[in-house]
């Protein structure tokens, strides 16, 4: 169906039922409770976060997972999109459509060029000259295009593209009528717009934003299954394989890579688009080499060369950076409160270190365990425990059959 | 006229002269050997042939038209396919998939952008991918992974790959080198079953004097970087000068 | 769209069906009934609090963050009360704000526009934060002020000190109580003419973003006003480590002093690099060669250790203020005894401006009678105030700056002991650093109108 | 001219840092095959071995002293330290004063120690994976090192001087002709450059005139082979790990006294470390060496104001456009090997 095989059909139609059903999902406990202010992760927010930084690291998949080129500047590209959304915001009007096209469109080309030089070279030699690339674009972004005081602010430096009252905005408003800024929406449908659902004790918030972020990400999950089981996605694989055979059967890899490169650029370009039309202000960190890093991160927690493997990546990091920072001593002590004086205090020292200001030190043992133990990633990981649960009720059938064989002797 | 023209081609490696004026004529199928002691130049000349190396001085002419400054895809496309000496295929693929990629190649060109069907919809490739496996013998391993074949299957899958693209010039870098008796005599009939059924020339370098022996048509001697003579099978056997500079060293060795 | 309520097991806990419109997710429902976001329903009202907690400010985000959790403990009528007992208003009793327990959450803002936003919209939207404080930086503050404003929320700033985030990015639902660049430079001015003369050629060295950007030009306008020349301005990646190809051309430029326009670490070692470079045992111009540091901070006096022995800059407070410039800075005493009472060591003054914005914002809304922003905007709008520590105090409502005395303070030569680095040189009054709301420095943005939000 | 000189000497200086690191990185990379990216951290480590050991020297007795008091009005507290009470105030002042070069000895053995420890722990189960893998786990070990150190020593930069006699700077402009102050260069940052060099020599030497060191270099060349002969390669590379932590930990310890060392002075040197020594070109010594100097110099020249005028921003970005020209125009950096990396 739609052109995909059964089994892709099955895991598309599942990746489809957990995006429209992530409100609930996510938020698996009672408002109020203080297990839901620390692991309820719907609200629209983080939401949007899952669904963008998966459509990012599922075009990082094609290039990396793919052809093996591994980019270490991939965050350029995020925010290249990113900005140029946010100037789209600011010229032209608060519908995302436009910003988005646009940060696709102007991604693609900086990927075309940043490509087209990077792939002269393999290996480590192409790792570093897209890093290199990146970094220029940060630091670029970060002081001389971002003077405030010159003629050419392409990027507002340290603070930040953000919108003001005083942009042109020629098919909207630069200011609304009760003088506030006006918002992001997709043909009148703002993307803040929540509708909460209560039931019981449960609240659960279904926003604007995140659907449409969400039927983006289908889309694109769509689109990347399809890559990954045509000719092309074959010649992807082939390119990692073999280049020198490649070669030897009359196919010219360096078409094939850039394409891919462009491919998965015009992805991370959609990506920072998205990430301004849910929130438009644009900051020069997003192109720094440490969120490139945290890209390679999520591809290879998720899995590299799997479909879903981006996307349980994307989430499980995104998950844990933003609920770890988030736990405070005070937080320890309400969880803990049940125990005993002595145990909750000694508990809360020993957790101390491990959430708040220690939340890169959580996720970096996260990561290390991960890699050592899953070298598949997640999605191994799940494979695995299929397999155990299945060999189990396997071997459980097994037995039950054995046992009323033999009852019936 | 030949179907590959190499005139006066000559290669230096800094102060190496690898290839000095070698000269090579080779008929329109024809099975023709290259053979030569170790340091020769035969693999300096395969790599001039397939684009992998330029010549100093020198023309490589293919079926009339040069192949000097082409990329090996491009001679590839000319018709010119290479066996190597290590099997090289794609053993991240399935071999099915292996298969597919030189019809690929043969029908779409050098590059294809063809992201949004799925491949194995593609009827018309998978059914030549199919058919060529069969005649390599190879139908029922078609879902393996092709890095887990055995060193003979891989040769002939790899045999299969070229020869999927229907070449008009075949070349195969030491083809039995580091195969068992077994192997290598398969080897010997699959090579002379292509000869007897395809409208293609065979460009052989090896080092087995009975695979050479048992297949070519004729023989071209090179030995320090020069082709010192070309002849029939028969009258190399007796040949002083291939005594001398061949069989000599191999006596040594 | 709507908010609705769907009872499936007959339990209905809310009555309220009510238009959202164009607002955030309002996690508590009868936020609607108030007309603006997260209304606090229950007998607590959440406060979010936004510190860096990772990055290289993150010492400075734990000093917040402990203030913080002071300011909310006095507020709840626990400890000893801090500058409750001092402050000029005296409408909060001790019993959280008006009659509703204070909570809190903290986030990291990691010192990064995009980190920071994600981490305040966390607050807002998940754990119903009505009031966000504190920040380490001032693209940081202006991007959470921007989201605030949007968000209809009010912004009570940290530290931050660009021009900006009370000049061309200023928000009506945004306040700062710490000072800016302008400030400092005129505080700086008549100290730098009493101690170095007013015949001075200066060098300028900046971290080569927003911030830096606007203090150069402040610091530079104001010398340049006392008939000191500026003999070149280079601008330095923020991403430097090692500044010596920046500080070994100084000597040889004709400068004979040299301003140190950089933040944190980068102050750090730039600091650290120009005294290895012996640059203050230097002659220049016949005049022993000066370095100054526009912008100063306990832990950056305590980075630099001894190269920071004489070199002159401002402070918006020092725990030592009300000792030794006397009961004019009441509350300074109070607060440095219930801080160093908790935590052992004094505060800094990123701690106190983070303390002193929670009482304000607490007693705004007391005052008010609602936690609605617009009334707590209204009741800070030109709100004169005393005893929190700074002497008396205005919240301006033309750009919702406090105005108050700044202080100009040297590294000491020889500190007794680890929390004593800095002596106090001068504290400028008022007056000298007040400026008119349209100076040309602050100009370029509008305070528009506040925002409720919902 | 006076301009040129001064750029050049800093050039050289930060040349030898970045020299000092991509060796470690070289050594571990051209004889494991690991791709290190906790190789910043052990120099942050390095630099924390000299804060450590200034904090043991400056251990210290308390007792009241009455006649003061402190911030909370308490009787101030006045602190001697134990070596001044031992080995008398002058001798134990001199001690501290001298506590970065004393760190040395106390480094080196903690960091073979660490360089052990963190190859047959991690490093070591990690050879045949790619080498993504590698940089990931590596990357993860990196945060976790300077989160730990950010525990302990929080995040604020921790002021490390130099021994006084090596405080302050000499003006090497006067015995050229120049004027007084047109070249003035700290002392310690020539102590610093002269360390690198003794060092970067040492290292060389050692692996070109020690059987240890031809074994070692054999088998950066051909693994496989030398493990035929029967030599027990892996042993040796453990040392080679212990050696090249211990050259990132001493650059780290000798680096403490020019910017006081935080906790993340790693991750700010990681990057830079990578571009040498791909520049220098994968798996070259030498390479290495010489790119960490050329773009240490480049990078002063680029800072100077002369050239900030021509081109806005360019000492933002000029170590990237260097190693993107060098790598477009040699395949494989200035001096590497074919094949290495490039898959």
């Amino acid at each position: 169906m739609l052109g995909l095989t059964k089994k892709d059909f099955t895991m598309f139609i599942v990746v489809i039922v957990m995006v429209a059903l992530a409100p609930f999902l996510l938020n698996p406990f009672p408002q109020g409770s203080s297990l839901a202010q620390m692991f309820n992760a719907g609200y629209p927010d983080l939401m949007q976060r899952f669904v963008i930084f998966g459509i990012l690291v599922i075009g990082f998949n094609i290039l990396f997972g793919l052809t093996g080129y591994l980019s270490f500047g991939h965050a350029a590209f995020l925010g290249v999109g990113s900005y140029s959304a946010v100037w789209m915001f600011k010229l032209l009007g608060m519908n995302v459509i436009p910003g988005i096209l646009l940060s696709m469109v102007v991604a693609g080309i900086f990927a075309l060029a940043i490509g087209y030089v990077s792939l002269r070279r393999s290996g480590i030699y192409f790792s570093i000259l897209t890093l290199a690339f990146a970094q220029m674009s940060y630091n670029l972004a970060y002081s001389v295009l971002g003077n405030p005081a010159s003629n050419f602010n392409l990027t507002n430096g340290e603070t930040g593209l953000q919108l003001l009252l005083t942009d042109p905005r020629i098919l909207g408003q630069s200011t609304t009528p009760d003088g506030s800024l006006p918002v992001t929406n997709f043909f009148g449908i703002a993307m803040r717009d929540s509708y909460d659902l209560r039931m019981g004790d449960w609240l659960f918030t279904f926003n604007a934003g995140y659907y449409l972020c969400g039927v983006i990400m289908l889309i694109s999950f769509y689109i990347s299954i399809r890559i990954f089981r045509s000719p092309f996605g074959m010649m992807l694989r082939a390119v990692k394989s073999n280049q020198q055979r490649m070669n030897y059967t009359g196919l010219n890899t360096k078409p094939y890579t850039l394409a891919a490169f462009v491919i998965s650029g015009i992805y991370a370009g959609l990506a920072g688009g998205l990430l301004s039309s849910m929130d438009p202000l644009a900051g020069a960190e997003r192109m720094h080499w440490t969120a490139s890093g945290e890209i390679v991160i999520m591809a290879i927690l998720g899995g590299v060369g799997t479909l879903i493997g981006p996307i349980l990546g994307a989430g499980f990091n995104e998950y844990f950076k933003n609920i770890l920072s988030k736990i405070n001593d005070s937080v320890l002590h309400q969880w803990l409160g049940f125990l005993p004086d002595g145990i909750e205090d000694f508990l809360v020292t020993i957790i101390h270190p491990f959430v708040g200001k220690g939340w890169h030190l959580t996720l970096g043992l996260l990561f290390m365990i991960v890699i050592i133990f899953l070298p598949g990633g997640l999605v191994q990981g799940g494979q695995k425990l299929g397999r155990k649960i299945s060999g189990r009720s396997r071997r459980d059938a097994a037995k039950a059959a054995e046992q009323s064989k033999s009852a019936a002797e | 006229m030949g179907i590959l023209e190499v005139k006066n081609v000559n290669k230096r490696f800094g102060g190496l002269q690898a290839l000095g004026d070698v000269n090579l004529s080779i008929a329109e199928h024809s099975v023709h050997a290259i053979i030569g002691p170790n340091g020769a130049g035969k693999s300096t000349l395969l790599n001039c042939l397939v684009g992998k190396l330029m010549p100093d001085t020198g023309s490589v002419l293919f079926d009339g038209q040069s192949v000097l400054g082409r990329k090996p895809y491009q001679i590839n496309q000319m018709g010119i396919s290479r066996v190597f000496q290590t099997p090289e295929i794609f053993g991240d693929l399935s071999v099915l998939e292996n298969m597919m990629i030189p019809c690929f190649a043969k029908r779409d060109g050098s590059f294809g952008l063809n992201a949004m069907t799925n491949m194995l919809d593609d009827r018309e490739i998978v059914e030549r991918a199919e058919h060529m496996l069969e005649e390599m013998n190879m139908a029922d391993k078609r879902h393996m992974h092709s890095a887990s074949l055995s060193r003979g299957d891989k040769r002939r899958l790899e045999i299969g790959m070229c020869l999927s693209q229907e070449p008009r010039l075949l070349l195969l870098d030491e083809p039995t080198a580091g195969m068992a008796r077994a192997d290598t005599n398969n080897t010997i009939d699959l090579l002379k079953q292509i000869k007897d059924k395809r409208d293609i020339t065979i460009v052989i370098i090896e080092h087995d004097m009975h695979v050479v022996f048992s297949l070519a048509e004729r023989i071209t001697v090179l030995a320090q970087g020069t082709a010192l003579v070309e002849d029939t099978p028969d009258k190399i056997k007796g040949h002083p000068k291939v005594r001398e500079a061949y069989l000599g060293e191999t006596q040594a060795a | 769209m709507s908010n609705s309520n769907f009872t499936r097991r007959g339990v209905l806990k809310t009555g309220t069906i009510a238009g959202a419109g164009l607002a955030l997710p309002t996690y508590l429902s009868a936020a609607a009934h108030e007309g603006f976001t997260n209304a606090p329903t229950g007998d607590t009202v959440t406060l979010g609090f936004n510190v860096p907690q990772s990055g290289p400010y993150a010492d400075e985000g734990m000093d917040e963050l402990r203030a913080f959790e002071l300011a909310v403990e006095h507020l709840n009528g626990q400890g000893d009360g801090g500058m409750l007992s001092t402050f000029s208003s005296k409408v909060l009793d001790g019993t959280g704000i008006m009659g509703k327990k204070v909570g809190f959450v903290s986030g990291d803002t990691q010192t990064k526009s995009d980190a920071a936003r994600a981490s305040a919209k966390s607050m807002i939207e998940k754990d119903g934060a009505i009031m966000i404080s504190g920040g380490s930086s001032s693209g940081v503050a202006v991007a959470v002020q921007g989201l605030c404003q949007e968000a209809g929320v009010i912004f009570m700033a940290g530290l931050t000190h660009s021009n900006d985030t009370t000049g061309k990015d200023k928000k009506a639902n945004g306040f700062r109580h710490f000072f800016n660049a302008y400030m400092s430079a005129a505080a700086l001015a008549p100290v730098l003419e009493q101690l170095y003369g007013k015949d001075r050629r200066a060098y300028h060295l900046t971290a080569d973003y927003t911030w830096g950007w606007t203090q150069e030009e402040s610091i530079a306008a104001a010398t340049e006003a006392l008939g000191w020349e500026t003999v070149e301005k280079v601008r330095t990646p923020l991403a430097s480590t090692d500044f010596s190809s920046y500080i070994a051309p100084v000597l040889n430029s004709g400068a004979d002093v040299l301003v140190l326009n950089h933040y944190g670490g980068n102050m750090v070692n730039s600091l650290t690099n120009a005294v290895q470079f012996g640059l203050r045992e230097k002659q220049a111009n016949g005049k022993n060669f000066e370095i100054v540091v526009p912008l100063y901070s306990e832990l950056m006096a305590k980075g630099a250790g001894r190269n920071i022995a004489g070199i002159v800059g401002s402070q918006n407070w020092d725990w030592k203020l009300e000792n030794e410039k006397g009961d004019r800075y009441a509350g300074t005493n109070a607060f440095v005894q219930s801080f160093g009472e908790k935590y052992g060591f004094p505060p800094s003054q990123a701690a106190q401006t983070c303390y002193a914005q929670t009482l304000l914002y607490a007693d705004a809304v007391t005052r008010a009678g609602s936690f609605n922003p617009c009334a707590v905007v209204e009741a800070l709008e030109d709100f004169e105030f005393d005893g929190l520590g700074n002497g008396p105090t205005l919240y301006r409502g033309g750009d919702h700056q406090c105005f108050k005395d700044v202080i100009v303070v040297r590294g000491k030569e020889n500190p007794e002991n680890e929390f004593d680095l800095v002596e106090i040189v001068e504290v400028t009054p008022t007056d000298q650093v007040t400026y008119p709301v349209d100076h040309p420095m602050f100009s370029g943005g509008a305070l528009g109108s506040c925002n409720p939000g919902a | 001219m006076d301009q040129i000189i001064l750029q050049f000497l800093n050039g050289l200086d930060k040349g030898s840092a970045y020299a000092l690191i991509a060796l470690g990185l070289t050594l571990i990379f051209g004889t494991l095959g690991v791709v290190n990216f906790a190789h910043g951290a052990l120099f942050m480590i390095g630099a924390f071995c000299a804060v450590t050991v200034q904090r043991i020297l400056t251990l210290s007795t308390v007792v009241e002293d009455p006649t003061k008091t402190d911030f909370l009005g308490n009787p101030s507290k006045i602190s001697t330290p134990y070596v001044e009470s031992w080995f008398g105030p002058e001798t134990g002042a001199a001690l501290i004063d001298w506590s970065v070069p004393l760190a040395i000895v106390f480094a080196i053995p903690i960091m073979v120690v660490l360089g052990f420890i963190m190859e047959r722990g991690l490093i070591k189960h990690f050879y045949k994976r790619p080498h993504a893998d590698q940089i990931l786990v590596t990357f993860g070990l990196a945060i976790v090192l300077q989160e730990v150190i950010k525990a302990f020593y929080g995040a604020n930069p921790i002021p490390t001087g130099a021994p006084e006699v090596f405080r302050g700077s000499f003006d090497f402009g006067v015995l050229i002709g120049f004027d007084p102050n047109a070249i003035i260069y700290p002392y310690w940052r020539m102590v610093y450059f002269a360390f690198a060099a003794v060092i970067i020599g040492a290292v060389f030497a050692f692996l070109q005139f020690t059987t240890f060191g031809m074994v070692v270099r054999a088998g950066m060349a051909d693994r496989e082979t030398v493990g035929l002969l029967g030599i027990n390669i892996d042993r040796r590379f453990t040392i080679m790990f212990g050696i090249a932590a211990a050259v990132a930990g001493l650059a780290g310890v000798m680096y403490a006294p020019i910017n006081s060392p935080n906790y993340h002075m790693g991750m700010d040197f990681l990057v830079l470390s990578f571009v040498v020594v791909v520049v220098g070109g994968m798996g070259s010594l030498p390479g290495a060496v010489l790119a960490g100097f050329l773009l240490g110099i480049l990078e002063a020249f680029a800072s100077m104001n002369e050239v900030k005028a021509i081109f806005p921003g360019i000492d933002q970005i000029i170590i990237y456009v260097v190693a993107i020209i060098i790598i477009l125009i040699r395949p494989r950096g200035l001096m590497g090997r074919k094949g290495v990396m490039e898959e």
